[in-house]
């Protein structure tokens, strides 16, 4: 297996990949397991955080590991609670590595199938803050719909908040919005590689 | 009567110090160290850009010490200067009054932990340009580098002018004045040279307080401040360290991290 | 003139079958100021040794090189030659043409010029080479320990077994330390006290050993076999001399509500009291903080029920000085306490407690006679966790070092408790499991497969309390990293070793040096384990770094060797392979300008100010002295030294300077 | 010292009661609040997940238009969006040439002067709160902190991460008795409101159970996203949970101008899917027990061997 | 320059590599007579200036070795030696002196092998730069 990893020769490693881009070391990484002791949803995790941080500390010998920890469903579970880091006895920043998984998982086209549902409401959401410059609410919730397919989810909780004044109809919206645009085409939009 | 002059006055009258180190006008209107003892001489210090001289070299003066205590007319580098030499156990807390010029008011410091505190604000780091010139210069080739040196150090008389003017240079016998063994040749030849100037650089590292007055003080216009700044950088970069900020902090090069660099250590 | 004899071996054909060795001969006979050179066979043999005898007698010889094999082989061997011809040993080097010559090259010219070029160095060198006298130091035979726990106790039995004074010194009023307070002690589970108390009551009786204890260390001036130390008796409140121990004020005293520091805090005790019943000595202190007559000025009923009227409220503190030739610091290590693990409500909920209190609670001298109680409500807990690591090998809590102790003892307590509690399930979550040493490894196998203990590889993330229990949530990273959580109802942690209160106070008092976490440091981590780098300072016990009992006793005894050692000999004799500073006649006295970068660059604490004086007292200079009792000659002052006023005797810059020259051919021109 | 407002969208839409609450205790305290000009959404909680540049600029243009209304600091009351403004900052200023890059992608010159306030510590500073009390709030709450205003402790610095105190002691002010409980700082579900309820009526079930186990009569929280999950979500969670809470969710803004005696419409108190109106209703003499914890710190628990020991008074007193 | 063979002095500490260069010996491995070693108690002791010294003497190449870090007889004598040639050597280059010239390392008793190494992949070397004429030189247009 070592000899394949040479034989891939695209480049770095994953974990240094990660490294460069969050300067987290995770050869730094014990194994206590304490992260995965305190992670709110480890029970649903496919790969519970310490054991991600192991499938990175083994990428560089094994890129299938790498491969498995990007194509992981933990790397969307993750609800960036923070307490891993608050607790990791070794300070490593777990959060800022699960945020460089994504994007890496997202523009590898690596996405879990079973994120899919994670994976549209952060687009919905974002969607709605490009056009508009802020979230609407009710604009989202139709486009996740959408891109769901989930859709008579919360069907029952609509007219209530419409009825409380939780729901507006019309979007708020900021004045600069070309401004905005230019933002997300710099960014997300440049980076993302859409199927 | 300028505050300057107001204040030094100040001092020598209510007899707080019995001597004002500070500049005054010499001949040609340039200026020059003046060492005012009586409270109606105050008149004759002056302030101005033209004020460049460490002041704090003659400190170390046995002739000047005999006077008594002093209050000292200090630059930035001077204060520094002050630090170091307190740090070097050169002098004794409370043997003198450090004087701030500025357009409003005199800022008087009595302690070394004023003095600290007062350098503390202050940017001691090398200048923009100072930085830049250091840049340029690194950026030359080797040869370069050593032909540029080559022909400067043959300029070199041995007049120690440099040493003269520096406050560090206190040693009352130097390196270049021990004859058993015989470690720099008396001469001034180019090897001699090149060996009193490396020696003195590396005397300085770590305690180098960047004033300048060497380089202004050559005859024949070394530019021996870089070799200073590039000392004074290195200190800083590979240990984190600067001279004449505290008046008990050890030398740069007397004290060691166990995880110095080594990357050229085999 | 000098007159240098020069004498090439041969080391049978090691040296001369790649040497010619009657062309360095030669060659070596050339040098301006050598007056004698020859060659044989075997320079080391007897009669090698009678040629450079003979040669210094009849040839009047001012110097000697032996070019032969390593210093380090035979130096010492040529230099008592030497002596013995009367000529000072410090004027004989030796050329190492062997090791560094005729072994690793080739049979040629090359290596016999090479050769010929350190005998030249060489020659070069001992031209420079000075007449030097051993140093003799008076060495006092009393040695001071500091602290009084298993270590200091050891150490103060073996020296003073050897026939030297001891004068031990404990901060607390009773000596025993932490052993004191532990149940029983792994791996052979024998009762703590049972072997403790025995060697406590040796101490006081022994009649070489005075104690000191509710007393410490004031200061401590001097060095290696001259120590001035000044020690401070706290004042007992109480005439030692006429107490009896009878206990009588201890029992009416009515201030009785203040947590026992020997229990840990789970116990509690009166103002006037005896840590615990086996104290030695066995004599009352008074807690002045918490004594109602010193408080208020009303009650005094411990010096109306006194039988001896040995009480005394006025008694001042007591600073008793002594003279001491070495010192053992032996003031062991403490546990990490405080609210510094808030995750696992440490110092929040009563029943998660650390290891010292879990010992306090298995003693069968414990607040609860030895029977398992929680604190809380005093119930018998059916499920107990014991976590490791908790605090050691943790940046984010400022301690990476493993404390080492904690593996064993926890599953040494997992052990106690099933004993105890026979129902009761003991769970232990783990990192890695280090236990290295006689019997250890069998020690945590007979916990988890005789008496039960379920181990569980991970760390707890959180432990808060639920409806009385409390609710541990780990992981076992053997298990795909799963989250698993217990209901426990009491919880033990294994919290991080680290060294007593006031370490570095005590470190700066004596000169010598600690790590990051001030753990006192030894000279060498592995050659010189039990010295500091203060000489005649050594080092017994957890101070250094956390140790179980058996290493404590054994550095304890090695520290005691290296003082009875030194004490085997009323003067300290030493190589005069050190740093002096130079001094002149008036008015220049040195050409030392005082500025002290030297000093703190000296590993040893070597380098010491003096003030140089005129007739009338008046303070004319400062400068740099060296003391050779502390100089263990490194020379790094040396090449500090601006002004060259630093040297070092045996690698002078005369010395050093001549052989580079000499070296490289230019020698003779420049001397 | 010019403290701007940035309300964040929910306040807007589902957490209108928070920034109505909020507004109304300004004015009632006599305090500006005026609002950051043409902010826009911080990103939170999904711009991370997909692009930190994106993330970081976001919230870095909202700073950079506070900066720029010469705001010395913004009260950012959503946890969410104080976090991801209070990281951006500590990102841009900790880096020179991320903050260059970021300045350039929001085209303007950040330089980081206009602090990040949160609900707490703006309230916090309300001088002599005590004294403004007109109907001290006398319930038993669950101070809900939630993840984000705590952490990452390195960069918000605010209170400590485990077991924090700042909002129980904002609640004593107002004569509330905060309860001690183990889910403070735990996780609610944050971002998967909608796309993962199923995890989100575990997580906020959890609390809820801890909470109502221990007496509180209310959840007070500092963050529109944990009370969606807390009190919108409510259906899901007791569906899951197979029993009911009976209760309520709180905007600290709202326990406060209770206190203050604002009335429940200017609060928003309709506006809850649980209602809240049990804690309109006088309080009664003295909160129910609760359940009595056996290893906490009360003080009376029994002794060991006959005497009552316990840990020494001082670590045992550092709880409260 | 076919036939130029460099002249190398080597200062070295007593207790590390001067042991190690002892154990090359006693393990008879072989390497270049173009180095010569000099005698000090510790790194710490290198005086800068000696360096200097074997230079204008006609050295080639120096090499500089001790103890390895947290092995130094005296504990921290090779830690203040290397914060001097930190400095130094960046003075040297700085003034248009070929730091290539000295070479330090540390070498423990126990490393013959790395001794042997060092000395001849250090005489190559230095047999690659040819002779030190930049530095002779200075010394020819002196007095002497």
């Amino acid at each position: 297996m070592r000899s394949e990893a040479h034989a891939h020769g695209v480049g770095a490693a994953l974990s240094d990949r990660v490294r460069e881009k969050t300067g987290v070391d995770v050869a730094r990484c014990y194994q206590c397991g304490k992260c995965s002791a305190g992670c709110p949803l480890a029970s649903e995790m496919d790969f519970p955080p310490s054991q991600v941080m192991h499938l990175l500390q083994l990428s560089a010998a094994f890129p299938e590991l790498a491969e498995q920890a990007l194509r992981s469903h933990t790397i969307w579970l993750c609800l960036t609670c923070e307490i891993c880091y608050c607790r990791c006895p070794m300070e490593l920043d777990i959060p800022a590595i699960m945020d460089a998984l994504r994007h890496e998982s997202l523009q590898q086209r690596k996405v879990n199938p079973r994120a899919r549902d994670i994976l549209a409401f952060h687009r919905a959401f974002l969607d709605s803050v490009k056009y508009t410059g802020r979230l609407f609410e009710m604009g989202q919730v139709v486009d996740y719909k959408l891109r769901s397919g989930h859709f008579l989810q919360d069907l029952l909780q609509a007219p209530w908040m419409f009825l409380v004044g939780k729901l507006h109809l019309l979007p708020e919206r900021v004045r600069n919005r070309r401004q905005l645009a230019r933002i997300f085409a710099k960014t997300l939009k440049a980076r993302e590689n859409r199927p | 009567m300028s505050a300057l002059q107001e204040k030094a006055r100040e001092l020598l009258a209510s007899a707080a110090v019995q001597v004002v180190i500070g500049y005054g006008r010499g001949s040609g209107g340039a200026a020059r160290a003046v060492f005012i003892r009586e409270a109606t001489k105050a008149g004759d210090l002056v302030f101005d850009g033209t004020c460049l001289q460490n002041l704090a070299v003659y400190l170390m003066k046995p002739e000047v010490r005999k006077l008594g205590k002093a209050a000292l007319v200090v630059r930035p580098a001077t204060l520094r200067t002050i630090l170091q030499l307190a740090a070097e156990n050169q002098i004794a807390e409370n043997s003198l009054l450090a004087l701030v010029p500025s357009a409003e008011e005199i800022v008087l410091l009595a302690t070394f932990a004023a003095i600290e505190a007062h350098v503390a604000a202050l940017d001691s780091d090398l200048s923009t340009a100072e930085k830049a010139e250091l840049q340029r210069f690194t950026a030359l080739g080797l040869d370069e580098r050593r032909r540029f040196w080559e022909e400067q150090f043959s300029r070199c008389l041995k007049c120690y002018a440099c040493r003269a003017a520096c406050p560090l240079c206190y040693c009352t016998r130097c390196t270049v004045e021990c004859n058993q063994p015989q470690w720099i040749p008396v001469p001034a030849h180019d090897l001699g040279n090149l060996e009193w100037n490396v020696m003195r650089a590396m005397h300085l590292a770590g305690r180098c307080v960047n004033c300048g007055d060497c380089s202004r003080a050559c005859p024949v216009g070394i530019p021996l401040y870089l070799l200073n700044q590039k000392l004074v950088s290195d200190v800083f970069t590979g240990f984190n360290s600067r001279s004449g900020i505290s008046a008990r902090s050890d030398n740069a090069l007397s004290t060691f991290k166990p995880n110095d660099p080594e990357d050229f250590i085999r | 003139m000098a007159r240098i004899g020069v004498f090439i071996c041969h080391c049978g054909e090691n040296i001369s079958a790649t040497v010619d060795v009657m062309k360095v001969a030669a060659e070596a006979a050339k040098i301006p100021g050598v007056a004698h050179s020859v060659e044989y066979k075997y320079m080391c043999s007897d009669p090698g040794q009678q040629l450079v005898k003979n040669a210094i007698r009849e040839k009047g010889l001012t110097g000697v090189v032996v070019a032969a094999c390593s210093p380090r082989m035979h130096e010492p061997t040529f230099r008592r030659a030497c002596a013995e011809a009367g000529l000072n040993p410090f004027l004989c080097e030796m050329a190492n043409i062997r090791e560094h010559c005729s072994w690793v090259h080739e049979k040629g010219d090359a290596t016999t010029d090479k050769a010929i070029d350190i005998v030249r160095t060489l020659v070069a060198k001992v031209k420079k080479n000075k007449a030097l006298q051993p140093i003799k130091v008076p060495v006092t035979k009393v040695a001071m320990v500091i602290g009084g726990g298993i270590a200091g106790i050891q150490a103060s039995l073996d020296i003073a077994n050897a026939g030297h004074q001891v004068i031990l010194v404990e901060k607390e009023p009773s000596i025993g330390g932490h052993m004191s307070q532990l149940s029983e002690t792994f791996p052979t589970l024998d009762c703590s006290q049972c072997i403790l108390t025995p060697r406590m009551v040796e101490v006081a009786q022994h009649l070489n050993i005075t104690l000191f204890s509710y007393a410490e260390l004031e200061s401590l001036d001097g060095f290696i076999g001259n120590f001035k130390a000044r020690i401070r008796k706290k004042a007992r409140s109480l005439d030692e001399k006429l107490c009896t121990g009878c206990g009588l004020c201890t029992q009416k005293c009515p201030s009785r509500r203040i947590p026992s520091e020997f229990d840990a805090g789970l116990g509690l005790r009166p103002a006037i009291y005896v840590p615990f019943p086996q104290a030695v000595p066995n004599k009352p202190v008074i807690d002045r903080e918490h004594c109602t007559y010193y408080r208020t000025g009303k009650c005094r009923l411990c010096e109306k029920v006194c039988p001896t009227q040995a009480i005394r409220f006025d008694q001042q503190d007591e600073i008793v000085e002594a003279d001491v030739g070495a010192v053992v610091l032996a003031t062991g290590f403490d546990i990490k306490h405080g609210d510094f693990f808030p995750e696992y409500g440490y110092g929040k909920y009563r029943d998660v407690i650390d290891g010292l209190q879990f010992e306090r609670l298995a003693s069968a001298s414990g607040p609860t006679l030895g029977e398992i109680r929680r604190p809380s409500d005093g119930r018998v807990p059916e499920t107990v966790v014991f976590v490791a690591c908790a605090g050691s090998r943790d940046p984010a809590k400022g301690i990476e070092y493993c404390s080492k102790i904690c593996c064993m003892y926890t599953a040494k307590h997992a052990m106690l408790y099933k004993h105890k509690v026979h129902h009761g399930k003991p769970y232990v979550f783990y990192m890695d499991i280090r236990a290295g040493g006689k019997m250890y490894e069998e020690f945590v196998r007979r916990a988890m497969e005789e008496d039960g203990v379920q181990y569980v590889r991970g760390r707890v993330s959180r432990i808060f309390e639920r409806g009385g229990k409390l609710v541990v949530k780990g992981v076992d990273t053997l298990l795909a990293a799963r989250p698993l959580e217990i209901e426990a109802d009491l919880v033990v942690l294994a919290t991080a070793g680290i060294a007593q209160p006031g370490a570095e106070e005590l470190a700066q008092k004596l000169h010598v040096s600690y790590d990051a976490h001030k753990f006192y440091a030894e000279a060498h981590p592995k050659l010189r384990p039990v010295e500091t780098n203060t000489a005649g300072i050594f080092l017994a016990g957890a101070c250094q770094a956390p140790k179980d009992i058996p290493e404590s006793v054994a550095q304890a005894s090695g520290a005691a060797a290296k003082v009875a050692a030194l004490f085997s000999q009323s003067e300290l004799v030493r190589e005069p392979l050190i740093a002096v500073v130079d001094r002149q006649a008036p008015p220049v006295y040195s050409s030392c300008v005082g500025c002290f970068l030297c000093q703190s660059a000296c590993p040893y604490q070597a380098i010491e100010k003096e003030e140089i004086r005129g007739r009338d007292g008046q303070l004319l200079k400062t400068v740099a002295k060296v003391n050779p009792g502390l100089c263990q000659g490194c020379g790094t002052c040396v090449a500090f030294c601006r002004t060259k006023s630093i040297d070092i005797q045996g690698f002078s810059h005369e010395q050093v300077h001549a052989e580079v020259l000499a070296l490289l051919n230019r020698g003779e021109r420049d001397a | 010292m010019k403290t701007g407002f940035y309300p964040g969208c929910s306040m807007k839409g589902s957490a209108r009661e928070y920034s109505e609450s909020l507004l109304a205790l300004a004015r009632e305290i006599g305090r500006e609040l005026p609002e950051v000009p043409d902010w826009n959404c911080c990103g939170a909680t999904a711009a991370h997940n997909l692009d930190r540049d994106l993330a970081l600029a976001l919230p870095a243009r909202i700073l950079a238009a506070a900066e720029k209304a010469g705001m010395d600091e913004v009260l950012v009351p959503c946890a969410a969006c104080y976090s991801r403004l209070k990281v951006t900052r500590h990102e841009l200023l900790a880096d020179d040439s991320l903050r260059q890059r970021i300045s350039g992608l929001v085209e303007a010159d950040y330089r980081g002067s206009a602090g990040v306030l949160n609900i707490i510590e703006w309230l916090g500073r309300v001088p002599d709160l005590e004294k403004l009390v007109k109907k001290p709030f006398q319930r038993k709450v669950a101070c809900y902190y939630g993840c984000l205003l705590v952490r990452p402790a390195g960069v918000v610095k605010f209170d400590r991460p485990e077991d924090p105190q700042s909002m129980d002691l904002l609640m004593k002010k107002i004569g509330a008795d905060p309860i001690d409980w183990a889910f403070k700082t735990e996780c609610c579900g944050a971002g998967f409101s909608v796309s993962r309820t199923d995890l989100v009526a575990r997580l906020s079930g959890q609390i809820l159970d801890d909470a109502v186990s221990r007496g509180a009569e209310a959840v007070v929280v500092a963050c529109p996203m944990c009370h969606l999950n807390l009190d919108l979500r409510r259906p899901n969670i007791e569906k899951r949970a197979g029993k009911k809470f009976h209760l309520p969710v709180i905007y600290i803004t709202q326990a406060v101008g209770m206190a203050l005696g604002l009335k429940p419409k200017q609060l928003g108190l309709q506006r809850h899917k649980v209602s809240p109106s049990a804690l309109l209703a006088p309080a009664s003499a003295k909160p129910p027990a609760g359940s009595k914890s056996a290893s906490g710190d009360s003080p009376a628990s029994a002794p060991l061997s006959g005497s009552s020991a316990g840990a020494p008074a001082s670590t045992a007193s550092k709880v409260n | 320059m076919p036939d130029f063979e460099p002249k190398i002095v080597a200062f070295v500490c007593n207790w590390c590599t001067y042991a190690g260069a002892d154990l090359t010996g006693t393990s008879r491995m072989k390497y270049s007579p173009q180095v010569a070693i000099i005698r000090f108690p510790c790194t710490g002791r290198i005086d800068f200036m000696l360096l200097l010294k074997a230079f204008a003497s006609g050295a080639d190449g120096i090499i500089v070795s001790g103890c390895h870090p947290n092995d130094c007889h005296y504990s921290s004598g090779n830690f203040h030696a290397r914060r001097r040639w930190i400095v130094f050597r960046g003075l040297l280059d700085f003034l248009g002196i070929d730091v290539r010239r000295v070479q330090f390392s540390w070498v423990s008793a126990a490393e013959g092998a790395k001794w042997a190494q060092l000395v001849n992949e250090t005489a190559e070397h230095i047999r690659g730069l040819g002779p030190f004429t930049g530095y002779q030189r200075l010394r020819g247009l002196g007095v002497e």
